[in-house]
């Protein structure tokens, strides 16, 4: 950022409304006490001591001047009202086609999350995180032009999300949900501050949002384009569920990692090139995917026994099945989970240990 | 304000005697406030919670505290600075009430 | 206007060749420390006052002093990131509840609303007294907080903040504040009573001293939301201790419910702190444009409306804190309202000036740095209470140099206002007119230089309370470090002239600005009991066309352009009102 | 009335004794609307969570100890009336009389207290107490009719911060009234004095008056509810 320009750099609708806002009351309340400081100055001198006489005329005042300045500034101050109410509204109602990024705030970081599934990390003081999480420190990338609506909540204390080059700012707290919305207009990188006092390292709680186009971003967020700071880690998301499903189902026993699994990894599947028993090969994608679901005995990956049960709409219903593919696709190198008894809570609620569920209001 | 000068009697330079309480009244009031509370609550527990119980048990309750300001805190004869005095500690209560719910019974209408 | 004009001098003016034996006053009337401590003459209890909260604003702009000086890199110049948390708060708390709020009310409240009503003492004096021991006791207590480690929440206290997460010494600091809010309420009761109850024969409502508006508007606002902050403060105690409590969003509390708790309190706080000043300057500003006040009823009225109306709006501080849509509409609604009687006052302020006769002595430099600092200062809050603004704005350095702009703009520049006019009142002794008046300039001008440029980086988006910064805004924090240190200088004249005038000042006669109010008719210093027989009034506060007091005696001569007030000891001016016409207009 | 008496009463900074006794109810109405607005901070915290959860509210409260709680209540209206009677002993001059009410005001007041205490050993007991030792019973018990047990305990520091509060102002009452009583033996309360008094009853009825709102807010929100 650079503060060359007076005005800071405007990103998104919501800031532009700011700037019209913010220069209308600047020019009105700037021309009111100016005129006031001229007053006051042009008084001062003229009425001097040494000017006058040293007698004052007994002035107890006006009713008529005395109305005039309570109504006038009256009017004013409301326009300034009716402007802000607005502005606030546009910022409150976030169109219906917003894409949702879920943001979670925790002493000192912010834990940014995808609707599907990519996790970053944003911000904080690396002393204070786990291994993953310093992996996961990264951006938040946008794409411009189209609106994205944050949620935002806190595991801990009361947090705030600002982006003040899109003139907003929410409060996370704990235990409730909060929402603002960006229309990005402008690419480039912004600022992320914690805007609520949260602790020893709250000046860290801060990062950089990314504005990007719209085919990077969707290179990005499927995983093509390997952008800083997002691993394929994928709680609370539709991977995450797929990844849950794969556990349930029991694929894990033989699509395993282990020497002796009964069928072939399924990491870094997604968009390789794969050998049929019998010759050929196939691209494995989302089509790949659900056939050899579906009806597994169609296309056996060379050199793998032919035991795999069909699953039909009745055993892995429509969305059952977009879940597997996402985690499936989301599969890289070394994530097979290894057991089955055990995976953390999604990362959606709060996680207070009391915590019963969010406020339903 | 008692006013000093009124008062007459030798005995009572002050006026204070003059406006002591009569005790029938204030027994009366008594009996009033003890009759008052256990109907609050019989009604209470007759009533169970509905949506009218709070209410009622409000009133009642206004009602007791407002007998006991009027006969046992003589706001009867408080001068005029002293029942403003009540009556702003009740409106300025009535300010946080009403702002209070301003924010808490409309919060969830904010969907988004 | 019917005066009843009695042809004699001020009578409590002792006659100019001075080596007369010392009238007995109230300094004087004993010397031991006891004679101090369990002293119930409102007028020592003032000084007791004046002393402490000096010392609480040096601790104050101590703390001050090091978060600016951190702020010269963006990294943090010299302090770790606790440490800072720690002297950010510190300086809230200090200057906060133990600087601004008992400023005026509990130092030239206690000392002038008697004697400007024309009491013999407030009117329970040991309450008074009680009043300064609970507030040391809390500044006792929130002081050994600070040595024994500090405090990391921040002035305001959010929880679960302040009752889970921080780690530092919350509960002492806290029970300090809770303490001393008794010390306020006690002022604000003793105060509203005395003016109730006390005023002397003639001295109607409509004849009371502005400054004794604001105190009264003032105390209103100490009386009915103090309460709901010490419940709070005690509330967030008993959470931190017991682990569990109403605030605690793990079993369903509110952290919000707390902010509104606290803000209804702590937003009419900032006009506990700011009405006091606004009524120095309405005394200030006429003394020394020799003029009656322009609108006395406005004024007076728009005390009280701030006062009332200031307990409406609180929630402005909370609209990105996630309530409600439609109450955030409503409050900032109601936040403009406030913006008017404000303005109202700026407005009569300067027409007074109009027609006057000016002289630019300590205290009137001072009132104007107050009018023109709290212009910039009120009409940077109206950003603050427009909704499309705020949500960028708010907890911005934008903020903070607002706020500093009222309270330290407007409240401190009224107090040091108070503190010149008044000063010859209190000890008896003139100081030196020239440093006080180049204090007064370098005290504005170190202000501007250190608030003005974070206004910018506020508005740039830099937020308050970060050590560690962005390193595009340097250039504007080693700006306002660099004014903040003139500032500092400013602010230490002060109290080596203060200081020495005590030992080399002129004595003072007792009316050395020519002012009209009942507190000049004292000896300076007063005596024991203020007046040796009870006043009568007969007109208003500020009649300086006509050139008479409040009790319709005629004013000495006022001080000239050029004229050292300190050489003028001893002039008691004529014996009358000024044997002039007087020109008679609206 | 010896005008000895008199002087040692007025206090010197008030004209005559009509301003001072005014002065002093004032002052005393003055503080008691600090103490309204300071409950009041409370009540509004309590107002907006029983909005809320209403239910968990009410079944929290049909566990609290209504018996107790009536006894408590006819106690204090009692020692309003004894207060009262005192304030006309004081003003018609009768030392003996004036001493009884204030005692007899006082031993209500701490029998108030003491069954406070067996109400809180009794809660305690029961493990009625929010946090780590909120009893397991409850918390099944709510979980059971489709309730969070978190806003029962939400409840419980409600009730134990509102009774917690008021007791201390009920033992402020007796430190004062006691105080009282032993000014009225050494005869420091004549008629002219009986301002001070009534200002120690007009704190009394005022934490008499909270009382009764705290008794439905409390222990009325859950009364008739079968468990």
């Amino acid at each position: 950022m650079n503060l060359t320009p007076f005005i800071p750099e405007i990103a998104s609708t919501q800031a532009y409304q700011f700037e019209l806002l913010f220069w209308y009351i600047a020019i009105t309340a700037g021309l009111v006490g100016g005129s006031v400081y001229a007053a006051l100055l042009y008084f001062c001198i003229k009425y001097r001591r040494g000017n006058t006489t040293g007698s004052t005329p007994r002035i107890l005042g006006s009713h008529r001047l005395e109305l005039a300045w309570t109504v006038m500034p009256l009017f004013v101050f409301l326009s300034y009202f009716a402007g802000g109410v607005i502005v606030y509204n546009n910022a409150h109602h976030p169109p219906d086609d917003a894409m949702e990024i879920f943001v979670i705030g925790k002493q000192w970081m912010w834990k940014a999350q995808y609707p599907t599934g990519q996790r970053v990390i944003i911000g904080g003081n690396p002393r204070n995180m786990t291994e993953a999480e310093r992996e996961s420190i990264g951006k938040l990338i946008l794409p411009i032009g189209r609106p994205v609506k944050i949620t935002i909540t806190s595991e801990d204390v009361i947090h705030d999300f600002g982006v003040p080059a899109f003139r907003s700012k929410m409060d996370a707290v704990p235990g409730r949900y909060t929402q603002v919305w960006y229309h990005p207009t402008r690419l480039g990188e912004y600022h992320i501050f914690c805007d609520q006092y949260c602790g020893t390292w709250h000046s860290l709680m801060v990062g950089k949002i990314k504005v990007v186009e719209q085919k990077e971003f969707d290179d990005w967020l499927m995983g093509h384009t390997p952008l800083q700071g997002s691993r394929n880690a994928v709680d609370g998301s539709l991977a995450h569920e797929g990844r849950q499903l794969f556990l349930k189902l029991n694929c894990i026993s033989c699509h395993s990692s282990t020497p002796n699994g009964k069928a072939p990894v399924l990491e870094g599947l997604y968009g390789s090139r794969v050998p049929l028993r019998g010759g050929g090969a196939e691209i494995a994608d989302e089509e790949y995917i659900i056939k050899s679901i579906r009806r597994p005995r169609l296309a056996v990956v060379d050199g793998w026994e032919s035991i795999m049960p069909a699953y039909d709409e009745t055993q892995v219903t429509k969305e059952q099945m977009d879940a597997l593919v996402a985690y499936i696709r989301s599969l890289k190198k070394g994530q097979t989970p290894d057991r089955t008894e055990y995976f953390p809570a999604p990362n959606g609620a709060p996680t207070y240990p009391r915590t019963q569920s969010p406020e339903k209001k | 304000m008692a006013e000093p000068n009124t008062a007459t009697a030798n005995d009572d330079p002050h006026g204070i005697r003059q406006d002591v309480d009569n005790p029938a009244t204030l027994i009366l009031v008594f009996v009033v406030l003890i009759g008052l509370a256990l109907a609050n609550i019989g009604i209470s527990g007759a009533m169970g919670p509905t949506k009218l119980t709070l209410p009622l048990q409000l009133a009642i309750a206004s009602v007791q505290a407002g007998l006991v300001a009027y006969y046992f805190m003589h706001l009867r004869q408080g001068d005029k600075v002293v029942i403003l005095t009540a009556l702003s500690s009740l409106f300025w209560m009535g300010i946080l009430f009403v702002l209070f719910l301003a924010d808490y019974l409309t919060r969830h209408m904010v969907v988004g | 206007m019917s005066i009843a004009i009695e042809p004699q001098g001020p009578i409590a003016a002792p006659p100019p060749p001075e080596p007369d034996p010392v009238p007995v006053n109230y300094l004087n009337n004993g010397y031991s420390i006891w004679s101090w401590l369990f002293t119930v003459d409102h007028k020592r209890i003032g000084i007791l006052y004046l002393v402490s909260i000096s010392v609480f604003f040096l601790a104050g702009g101590i703390a001050a002093g090091i978060v600016r000086l951190n702020l010269l890199q963006p990294d943090g110049a010299i302090v770790t990131e606790d440490a800072y948390n720690r002297a950010f708060t510190a300086h809230g708390v200090m200057m906060l509840f133990f600087f601004l709020i008992p400023a005026v009310p509990a130092v030239f409240g206690n000392f002038f609303i008697p004697m400007m009503i024309g009491a013999k003492d407030l009117a329970f004096p040991k309450l008074n007294l009680a009043s300064w021991y609970v507030f040391m006791l809390g500044a006792i207590l929130a002081i050994w907080s600070v040595l024994a480690g500090g405090i990391d929440t921040g002035w305001t206290l959010y929880p679960p903040y302040s009752t889970r997460a921080s780690q530092s010494h919350v509960i002492p600091g806290v029970v300090g504040v809770f303490i001393s809010g008794f010390s306020s309420i006690m002022t604000g009761l003793n105060i509203m009573v005395t003016i109730h109850k006390m005023r002397a024969p003639g001295m109607t409502w409509g004849r009371l001293p502005l400054f004794v508006w604001a105190l009264y508007a003032t105390s209103l606002i100490q009386l009915l939301a103090t309460p709901v902050v010490a419940i709070t403060l005690l509330l967030i105690v008993v959470e931190r201790m017991m682990g569990i409590g109403i605030f605690d969003p793990t079993i369903g509390g509110d952290p919000i419910l707390f902010q509104h708790m606290f803000w209804f309190y702590s937003h009419p706080a900032v006009y506990i702190m700011i009405l006091p000043g606004m009524g120095v300057i309405s005394e200030v500003l006429t003394c020394f444009s020799r003029k009656n006040i322009f609108g006395y009823h406005a004024v007076a009225w728009s005390s009280v409306g701030i006062a009332v109306v200031g307990f409406l709006l609180w929630a402005h501080h909370m609209f990105v804190a996630g309530i409600s849509f439609y109450a955030a509409l409503l409050f900032s609604l109601l936040s403009m309202l406030v913006a008017v009687p404000s303005a109202i006052k700026v407005f009569n302020w300067t027409a007074t000036l109009y027609r006057g006769s000016i002289t630019f002595h300590a205290p009137m430099l001072f009132a104007l740095g107050f009018v023109v600092l709290f212009i910039i200062g009120g009409l940077t809050g109206l950003f603050l209470a427009t909704l499309g603004t705020d949500i960028h704005l708010h907890d911005t350095y934008f903020v903070v140099a607002h706020f500093h702009f009222v309270m330290v703009g407007g409240m401190v520049m009224g107090y040091f206002a108070g503190l010149h006019y008044w000063w010859p009142k209190m000890t008896g002794r003139m100081y030196s007119d020239w440093w006080s008046r180049l204090a007064a300039i370098i005290i504005i001008v170190g202000f501007f230089l250190t608030f003005i440029p974070q206004f910018y980086i506020g508005y740039h988006g830099m937020p308050r309370r970060y050590p560690n910064y962005p390193h595009e805004f340097q250039i504007f924090n080693v700006m306002s470090t660099a004014g903040a240190s003139i500032l500092g200088i400013g602010y230490l004249m002060p109290v080596v002239y203060l200081t020495l005038s005590l030992f080399y000042g002129k004595k003072a006669s007792a009316n050395p600005w020519s002012a009209t109010g009942l507190e000049w008719q004292c000896p300076s210093p007063p005596s024991v009991h203020n007046f040796e027989k009870t006043p009568v009034v007969v007109c208003g506060p500020y009649e300086y066309a006509i050139g008479v007091d409040q009790m319709g005696r005629g004013l000495p001569e006022p001080p000239g352009v050029d004229d050292n007030p300190a050489r003028r000891s001893g002039i008691t001016g004529p014996a009358g009102p000024m044997n002039k016409e007087t020109e008679v207009v609206g | 009335m010896s005008a000895s008496t008199h002087s040692s009463v007025l206090k010197h900074h008030f004209e005559d004794l009509g301003q001072q006794h005014a002065c002093e109810r004032l002052g005393m109405w003055m503080f008691l609307a600090t103490e309204i607005l300071f409950f009041g901070g409370l009540f509004g915290a309590y107002a907006m969570y029983r909005i809320w959860y209403p239910h968990e509210f009410e079944l929290a409260s049909s566990h609290l100890n209504r018996t107790l709680a009536t006894i408590n209540t006819i106690f204090l209206i009692t020692s309003s009336l004894t207060m009262t009677l005192a304030i006309r002993s004081a003003k018609l001059g009768q030392r003996g009389a004036l001493i009884g009410n204030l005692l007899i005001t006082v031993a209500l007041a701490t029998a108030f207290m003491v069954v406070k205490g067996f109400e809180y050993a009794e809660d305690f007991h029961e493990q009625l107490v929010p946090g780590p030792g909120f009893g397991t019973h409850y918390h099944q018990e709510a979980i059971s009719k489709g309730l969070d047990p978190a806003k029962i305990q939400l409840f419980l520091c409600f009730y134990y911060v509102m009774t917690g509060i008021h007791g201390i102002h009920i033992l402020v009452g007796i430190g004062c009234i006691l105080w009282l009583a032993w000014e009225a033996w050494r005869g420091t309360i004549p008629p002219e004095n009986y301002s001070t008094v009534e200002v120690v009853s007009l704190y009394w009825h005022l934490v008499d008056a909270i009382w009764l709102f705290l008794m439905p807010l409390l222990y009325l929100a859950g009364a008739g509810m079968k468990h």
